[in-house]
């Protein structure tokens, strides 16, 4: 179980959380112009990274909001939090 | 009378309480305080149990929690019975009951001991070789054979009547093992203000220290455990210290996360288990740990090592130091190092025969001089290479070694002995390092694992950090402390020590013998008898990883997970490969450290607790009415209202005619309720629904369906709105959750310049539906204030009222295709709300109906319920509601989807009705159809998804997803059943009143 | 009249341990985030939204308890209709912000006594150790795998929000969790 | 000419003490230049290489592990074999390898120990009941042995269940797939890499992968920890890794590694003869030839790559045993670990021709790859050999992601293990 450092409320728990996958894969704003190939890509496509991976949590359980995690999915080790719309740590 | 072995006074034991208790049906005499093992080996018992493959007798061996063999079968046959427990950690309790596993009849005669004779034909890994020939012979006579001979000990058969319980912990600092070192760890750290937890396994703090009385191990100028016991009274009264008996360690965790279990009933006897919490978890979160779990010491690998009355050494100096049982009456000790003197020294002064066999040609320690002095014969430079005795060690042969060490020489020399006492050296315990993600370093020197690089806070000190004697345990303990916890100062900082320094190591993973390693059975792994031939005829075979040779010889997988006879493994095969023990790595040490209760682990979350129950305030009513309820998520549900011997079916057409005749009522407060304002709530409900929602007037409802981005059917409900900004959504029972927390992730990262705000009221309103054609009378009865015509209140509409002054909200809308009402009121008074409808109602035979009900009806109308009629590969194309999907709108969550080629073919599945030829014939929900049963193989064209008696149409209907469908209609199809074929026409979906008349009526 | 009816949760005493269920209040939740939507809201409620998070904020018989940046939970004795009705005018109304009426959403369970923390670390992975030397603290967070909002307004005195259709189990799981004290 | 495995050899090798047992597979330095080259020493890549050389004839190939044969999943699942599944292109696949595993013992000459004790999966709610139904329909016109059991059939099949209906979540009955079961998961790595050995395939243990190379858009060769490999065609099994080598080659799949987490007990005797699935409350269990209760938990929902998951999804597993096995209570759990299972969002596998010419990708098999073993390795050694798909494999190919023909196991409830 994870120390989950949740921007808005501390460090907690990861059983308050829940996962959402690899971060910054924007929603198109204009799907209807994409070949299906590329919206088969935002829709299936992973990096599915072993190393450092920016992903998206929920505090599901607390104060309802998301968040993006900087975690090195090959030891688990988080790096840094941070909130949607803010720009991910360049190091 | 059998001899009383137990030989000396001591101080840890509670000699006024005296207690029985039995073991193979006879009864024994032990102490409080006495574990099984040291209870029955005073009584001079040592034949325990038989090895799982060859059947071979097994005694003790250890005092702790490596024993691979005295493992019982504890609490008889009833419901307290327990398998696989070590007889070297069980405390006794008056009335206890331990019994041999693993053979038949009984422990001194077993049947399975035909396997010893036949184990030259059985080596690693031989069932891979052979049972193939003749096949059916595998099925017959091979597997069930293989199977019949599996396990150790019994499986309960009847339910636990104890319990478990569970606390979450949070501390500063967590020191683990309550030794030597870990008592000064936790002194220090409680002095240095941290709030301090100290866990021992033990029922009594001090590890081996406690019992050591030798003059040579001194401690500012008093016997070691003197000043040991001393430290112990002092911790007892520090404020920030918690100390915890009789919990071990389960699990390290990353992120300090660590499992720990309190033992509270299972030394204590079956009378005194009075409140049942027999074992606590702790879940524990520690800022910092610290690792005392000290080291275990390594048997030596000889032929048969492995008779009973071969024991670890230090254990044998635990039994007659801690519990005063002397294991013999005649014992040979056998080492590789200057420890095991300790043990030959203390048996020596209690009077007991002792003599020496060390593989080292000589040492210096103060150790072998006091022995010497003492008159103890040592033979040094020879090994043991064989031992006699078949349910007990008689004697031993040894011989002189060649001088490097891989040979033996000269003649043998019988030793008569009834105890071997071996010492191979000691292993640090990194087992918990480990689990916690570290990394190992190979030490040498004496050939330890140590720990290395940390993934979490944490050290390991003392013997686990490889310190092994007593001045470098307590100087490193303390200086590893200070830096650990930033100490500038410690109680400890002018200690004194002086003890025995080690002299002379010496090595041999596996000792030489005269006989070649094929006719000889040195045992590694005793519990599954994997012996160092198997370890090599693995890598003759080409096996090389360590992983490899474990699994192919089994060697670390019994109930002590290796323990003992890893190294020995990891030392063989180094040797035999050639390769540096170093670069070689270990198996990984995987959780738990020693086994843990499933009881345990599950804590209250059985039974009632199991998982959440959530009611709806007009639970007690339903309760109250006999309805049988329906699991839906975690909700019960009223899934039918028997009345008198009524059973489902008969319920279910009686609550279906009901409300269509007259008036039905239904508990509808499970459905989700989203409240939405915002001054873009229009447009979010544009972007999350298929359909559009801008010109929706106030105060009127729609239907609106909702897509993954995959274009598949997510789920759906009728949203209101009640004002300009301000929606009332409500949705499926299920999907509430998912569907509040969906659509807050599109409003927090895809959308957050709209301006809404969700705030879910799911249980804040009770909702009661009522419907049928008295609906409207009712509704009048309960709301003469409300006009209640089609004109000022149509379907699909919804109204503010007051019923006894209490704010309702009344949406007509209806899911079963009669005319009807929704009520919503604040929750506290559903219960009265529903009384109230009911009593209203009763002039027209109001009938409360289940879920079943509302599945007919709406079945019967034609709509869907998602989850039921779709599976997540429906689109709302393929549940012909094309016109719910807005072609205006530029987008919407899954409209993508929605185009693309294979979302966009013809000939999908779509939902179709089924009419069978026979009216009275009811299709089975999850059947399949076909069009031609005889073509091979056979396509399946779809299934039915819902299926009913329809009561109001008096015949059999069903509602399907078929392959190209829309194109079938009138069309005949096959449903072929196991035992008959059924003929269905395929028809439209809306088998009652397709105009809608009756909503309007 | 209609009846009030709540899910079956009767006073309750343990060893140091008391539990209460604190029925019927009004409770209110309120989502906003521009600084007229604080300024009316403080305004109407005499009480400045706490914006530290997991802090509350009481004046007199009203508790504002911080749930996330733009999301707060109000209750207490003071709050009538009047009041709800002048911050929906004022507030949704105008689009400030949001203000929904969730009295009967949670049930409010007060447990008090020096075994409070002691019951809760049972069933919640949150660190209690500062919070019960703090008051006017909240957390929400697990308890027994049922979400909770957790109010610490007095010395080793909480005010537990659980959803209502979850918390006849709950109340169960803490009765039963208490026996072990 | 590897010597045959038989009672007889074993007799004859214990007049010798077993000293002259020969090796079950070389352990050679890669070549500079391989007809073919499968990464990933599991299961499937080790049956993809038997089938290879003994189907297609193509023996100038190898498998490169970059760690031991058999060390991922293949060694750390629970072993369950069925076939019953949903949809036709799943069965299809499912049953194929199901009989191929009939036989597997005699003819890769190394027993596997397939027992088909059976294996029921039960139901707990009502559209348990209807998704088993139409799983049971569909199964019986695929030519699956599935039966549909009421409660009191389950009971008798399996008496230590609770069957009470005052249990949280009762069982309303099951299915019952009679030829399936288990087999001893190492053995397989084994057996396929002594057969493959044996036909001149080189098996490279402790060699990983660290690059692709290619020209244009074909494929060239390996770099690898043992020095570069020439080849045209590279079919990739490498599970949990799938997308490491993925990034390597410049594609993007549709996967997610996650933790997926197993148990044992400590061993007993017989008291579980079949397999029983529960997916409802999420329980798998059945025991081993060693007495252990084999038991599957879930996955984690985030990607990790550690071999590590939560305890909460172990607990929540053991705790739904508990519910289905009240007298489990005072078992032990022995040992607990992790794989790394990499899943498709239609929890189908792929296995599939990518874009670049010459490489091939057999993944996706989240929790439920090893009883598709066999089959696997045949159908993708067809794909491989023919640079085409098989009839039963074609409806896994990677175009589906975007067309949208996806092969939907979710719905079907018919998930994992």
């Amino acid at each position: 179980m994870f120390i989950i450092t949740c921007p808005f409320c501390g460090e907690r728990d990861q059983s308050e959380f829940s996962a959402g996958g690899e971060a910054h894969i924007v929603r198109p704003k204009q799907p209807t112009e994409l070949s299906d190939d590329e919206w088969a890509d935002f829709l299936f496509m992973r990096k599915n990274i072993k190393g450092i991976q920016f992903e998206r949590w929920n505090h599901a359980h607390g104060c309802r909001k998301w968040f993006n995690v900087v975690r090195d999915t090959s030891n688990d080790k988080i790096y840094a939090v941070y909130k949607m719309g803010e720009k991910p740590p360049s190091n | 009378m059998s001899e009383n072995f137990r030989s000396t006074e001591t101080k840890f034991l509670d000699k006024t309480n005296r207690i029985s208790f039995k073991y193979n049906g006879k009864k024994y005499y032990g102490y409080k305080g006495d574990t099984l093992a040291s209870a029955l080996l005073s009584n001079g018992v040592h034949l325990i149990g038989r090895s799982f493959k060859y059947h071979r007798p097994r005694g003790i061996m250890t005092c702790g929690s490596e024993e691979p063999n005295a493992i019982v079968q504890i609490g008889g046959n009833g419901p307290f019975t327990e398998p696989n427990v070590r007889a070297t950690e069980q405390e006794i309790y008056e009335g206890l009951e331990a019994s041999s596993q693993n053979c038949w009849p009984n422990v001194k005669f077993d049947v399975g001991g035909i396997n010893n004779f036949i184990s030259p034909v059985i080596p690693a890994g031989f069932y891979y070789k052979t049972f193939m020939w003749p096949k059916k012979l595998w099925y017959s006579l091979y597997e069930p054979a293989i199977r019949m001979s599996a396990g150790l000990g019994k499986s309960p058969t009847q339910p636990d009547p104890e319990l478990y319980d569970h606390n979450y912990l949070h501390c500063d600092v967590l020191v683990v093992g309550g030794g030597i070192s870990g008592i000064i760890a936790a002194s220090i750290s409680a002095d240095n203000g941290n709030n301090t937890v100290l866990i021992d396994d033990k029922n009594s703090l001090g590890g081996s220290t406690i019992f050591q009385d030798d003059e040579n191990f001194k401690i500012d100028d008093e016997i070691s455990s003197v000043w040991l016991n001393n430290q112990i009274k002092n911790i007892k009264n520090k404020k920030n210290l918690i100390i915890k008996h009789r919990t071990s360690l389960a699990a390290y965790h990353s992120y300090n996360y660590l499992l720990a279990r309190e033992n509270l009933g299972d030394h204590k006897s079956l009378n005194e288990r009075s409140n049942k919490l027999r074992q606590r978890l702790w879940k524990i979160r520690a800022k910092k740990v610290i690792l005392a779990t000290g080291s275990i010491e390594r048997p030596l690998i000889f032929n048969n090592n492995d008779r009973p009355g071969v024991m670890l050494a230090n254990s044998v100096k635990k039994y007659i130091d801690y519990f005063g049982v002397r294991c013999g009456n005649k014992n040979v000790i056998f080492t590789n190092n200057d420890s095991a003197y300790e043990t030959a020294i203390s048996l020596n002064k209690k009077g007991i025969n002792v003599t020496i066999v060390d593989i080292r040609n000589y040492s210096s320690s103060i150790l072998v001089k006091n022995a010497k002095n003492a008159g103890i014969k040592i033979y040094w430079n020879h090994t043991v290479v064989d031992t006699k005795g078949y349910r007990r060690i008689k004697s031993i042969q040894i011989m002189e070694m060649s001088n490097d060490g891989t040979n033996v020489i000269g003649s043998k020399i019988n030793l008569v002995c009834d105890n071997l006492s071996i010492s191979g050296g000691w292993t640090p315990m990194v087992h918990l390092f480990t689990q916690s993600g570290g990394k190992l370093k190979f030490r040498d020197s004496d050939q330890v694992f140590l720990p290395n690089i940390a993934m979490s806070d944490q050290i390991s000190i003392g013997s686990c950090n490889g310190n092994f004697e007593l001045d470098d345990i307590i100087k490193n303990t303390i200086s590893d402390c200070k830096n650990f916890l930033s100490s500038s100062t410690t109680d400890f900082d002018l200690i004194k020590v002086s003890c025995p320094k080690q002299k002379e190591n010496k090595n041999i993973w596996l000792l030489p013998n005269d006989k070649p390693l094929g006719k000889t059975k040195p045992f590694l792994d005793f519990q599954n008898d994997s012996t160092a031939k198997d370890i090599k005829l693995a890598m003759r075979e080409g096996f090389r990883s360590i992983e490899h040779v474990k699994r192919y010889t089994t060697t670390g997988m019994g109930t002590d997970q290796g323990k003992l006879a890893n190294m020995h493994a990891l030392g063989i095969i180094s040797e035999t490969a050639g390769v540096k023990m170093g670069s070689l790595g270990t198996t990984t040490f995987r959780p738990p450290y020693t086994p843990l209760t499933f009881g345990t682990i599950v804590g209250r979350n059985v039974g009632t607790f199991f998982d959440i129950t959530r009611k709806t305030p007009m639970h007690a009513w339903h309760e109250n009415h006999k309805a049988k309820f329906e699991n839906v998520g975690q909700w019960k549900r009223a899934w039918f209202y028997p009345k008198g011997n009524e059973n489902m079916d008969q319920s279910v057409q009686r609550e279906s005619k009901a409300a269509r005749e007259s008036a039905g009522i239904l508990d509808a407060s499970t459905l989700g309720k989203i409240d939405i304002k915002g001054t873009d709530a229009s447009e979010f409900l544009n972007r999350v629904y298929t359909n559009a929602w801008s010109k929706l007037g106030i105060g009127k409802c729609r239907y609106g369906l909702m897509l993954n981005e995959d274009g598949m059917v997510y789920d759906d409900g009728v949203t209101t709105r009640l004002s300009e900004n301000h929606y009332l959504m409500t949705t499926t029972t299920g999907g509430a959750a998912n569907v509040l927390s969906k659509l807050e992730d599109y409003l927090q990262t895809e959308w957050p310049e709209l301006d809404v705000w969700l705030t879910s009221v799911t249980d804040h309103f009770a909702t009661a539906s009522v419907c049928g054609p008295n609906s409207k009378n009712i509704l009048k009865k309960l709301f003469p204030n409300i006009e209640f015509n089609d004109e000022t209140f149509p379907h699909m509409s919804f109204k503010n009222a007051e019923l006894d002054g209490i704010h309702c909200r009344i949406m007509r809308i209806s899911f079963t295709g009669e005319h009807s009402y929704e009520i919503n009121i604040e929750s506290k008074y559903g219960k009265s709300l529903w009384e109230k409808c009911m009593d209203a109602g009763k002039e027209f035979n109001i009938t409360p109906y289940g879920t079943e009900t509302m599945h007919l009806l709406r079945a019967e109308k034609g709509f869907i319920i998602v989850g039921q009629d779709t599976d997540g590969t429906m689109t709302p194309i393929d549940l012909q509601m094309d016109w719910i999907v807005s072609k205006k709108k530029y987008d919407f969550i899954g409209k993508r989807s929605l185009y693309r080629s294979d979302t966009m073919r013809e000939d999908r599945k779509q939902l179709v009705g089924l009419l069978t030829d026979n009216p009275s014939e009811i299709l089975e929900e999850g059947a399949q159809i076909v069009q031609d049963e005889k073509k091979q193989p056979i396509e399946m064209l779809g299934h039915v998804t819902s299926s009913y008696f329809s009561p109001n149409l008096n015949k059999s209907i069903a509602l399907a997803v078929v392959k190209n469908g829309k194109k079938l209609k009138g069309q005949k199809l096959l449903v072929p059943m196991k035992d008959k074929t059924i003929k269905v026409t395929v028809s439209d979906f809306i088998f009652f009143d397709s105009k809608n008349e009756r909503l309007n009526a | 009249m209609l009846n009030i009816n709540y899910p079956k949760i009767e006073k309750k005493e343990f060893p140091n341990l008391e539990l209460n269920l604190v029925e019927p209040i009004h409770k209110l939740n309120l989502r906003g985030k521009n600084r007229d939507f604080f300024t009316k809201a403080g305004k109407i409620l005499s009480i400045m939204l706490p914006t530290e998070s997991n802090t509350s904020a009481t004046i007199k018989n009203i508790s504002a308890l911080w749930l996330s940046p733009d999301e707060w939970l109000i209750y207490g004795k003071d709050i009538d209709k009047n009041l709800m009705l002048s911050l929906d005018s004022e507030i949704s109304k105008l689009n400030l912000g949001s203000v929904t009426d969730v009295s009967d959403q949670w049930v409010l369970i007060n447990m008090k006594g020096k075994n409070v923390f002691e019951v809760l670390s049972k069933g919640s992975p949150f660190d209690f150790n500062k919070f019960k030397n703090t008051k006017n603290v909240v957390v929400q967070t697990l308890l027994n795998h049922v979400d909770v909002i957790l109010h610490h307004n007095d010395t080793n005195n909480v005010d537990l929000f659980v959803r209502k259709s979850f918390s006849e189990h709950l109340w169960l799981w803490i009765n039963d969790s208490s026996s072990f004290l | 000419m590897k010597n045959n495995y038989s009672i007889f050899s074993l007799l004859k090798n214990s007049l010798s003490y077993h000293e002259n047992w020969q090796q079950a597979w070389r352990d050679p330095e890669p070549k500079k230049e391989y007809e073919a080259v499968i990464v990933g020493g599991g299961g499937h890549g080790l049956a993809t290489a038997f089938y290879l050389a003994k189907k297609h004839n193509m023996k100038n190939i190898a498998v490169v592990e970059k760690g031991w044969i058999g060390g991922g999943n293949t060694g750390r699942n629970t072993t369950i074999i069925r076939s019953n599944y949903l949809w036709d292109a799943s069965a299809g696949l499912y049953d194929h390898a199901l009989k191929l595993w009939e036989n597997l013992s005699q003819e890769i000459n190394y027993n596997v120990m397939f027992s088909q004790r059976g294996v029921m999966n039960l139901a707990h709610n009502l559209q348990d009941v209807r998704d088993l139904k139409r799983r049971t329909h569909a199964n019986r016109l695929n030519g699956i042995d599935a039966v549909w059991l009421s409660t009191e059939e389950v009971k008798k099949f399996c008496p230590i269940i609770n069957t009470s209906p005052d249990i949280r979540y009762p069982v309303l009955g099951g299915t019952l797939q009679r030829r399936a079961g288990t087999a001893r998961h190492d053995a397989v790595a084994w057996g396929y890499a002594r057969g493959a050995d044996a036909m001149g395939v080189d098996i490279i243990q402790n060699c990983e992968v660290k690059g692709i190379k290619r020209i244009n858009d074909a494929v060239e060769g390996l770099e690898t920890t043992k020095g570069f490999i020439k080849t045209k065609k590279i079919g990739v099994v490498a599970a949990g890794h799938s997308s490491v080598i993925a990034n390597m080659a410049g594609i993007r799949l549709p996967l997610e590694s996650k933790p997926l987490q197993a148990l044992v007990s400590e061993p007993v005797k017989p008291i579980i003869d079949t397999v029983v699935m529960s997916n409802a409350v999420h329980a798998y269990v059945s025991q081993s030839d060693k007495g252990e209760l084999v038991i599957g938990a879930g996955t984690d929902a985030y990607v990790s790559y550690t071999q590590r998951g939560s305890h909460d999804v172990v607990e929540g597993t053991l705790k739904a045993i508990l519910e289905l096995y009240p007298i489990f209570s005072r078992m032990k759990m022995l040992r607990q670990w992790g794989g790394i299972v990499d899943i498709c969002p239609d929890a189908s596998p792929i296995i599939s021709k990518t874009s670049i010419k010459g490489l091939y990708f057999n993944c996706g098999w989240g929790t439920g790859g090893f009883k598709a073993t066999p089959g696997s390795g045949d159908l993708f050694a067809h794909t491989i050999a023919n640079d085409e798909p098989h009839a039963l494999n074609a409806a896994f190919n990677i175009n589906r992601f975007v067309s949208g023909d996806l092969v939907d196991e979710h719905g079907a409830a018919a998930v994992a293990h």
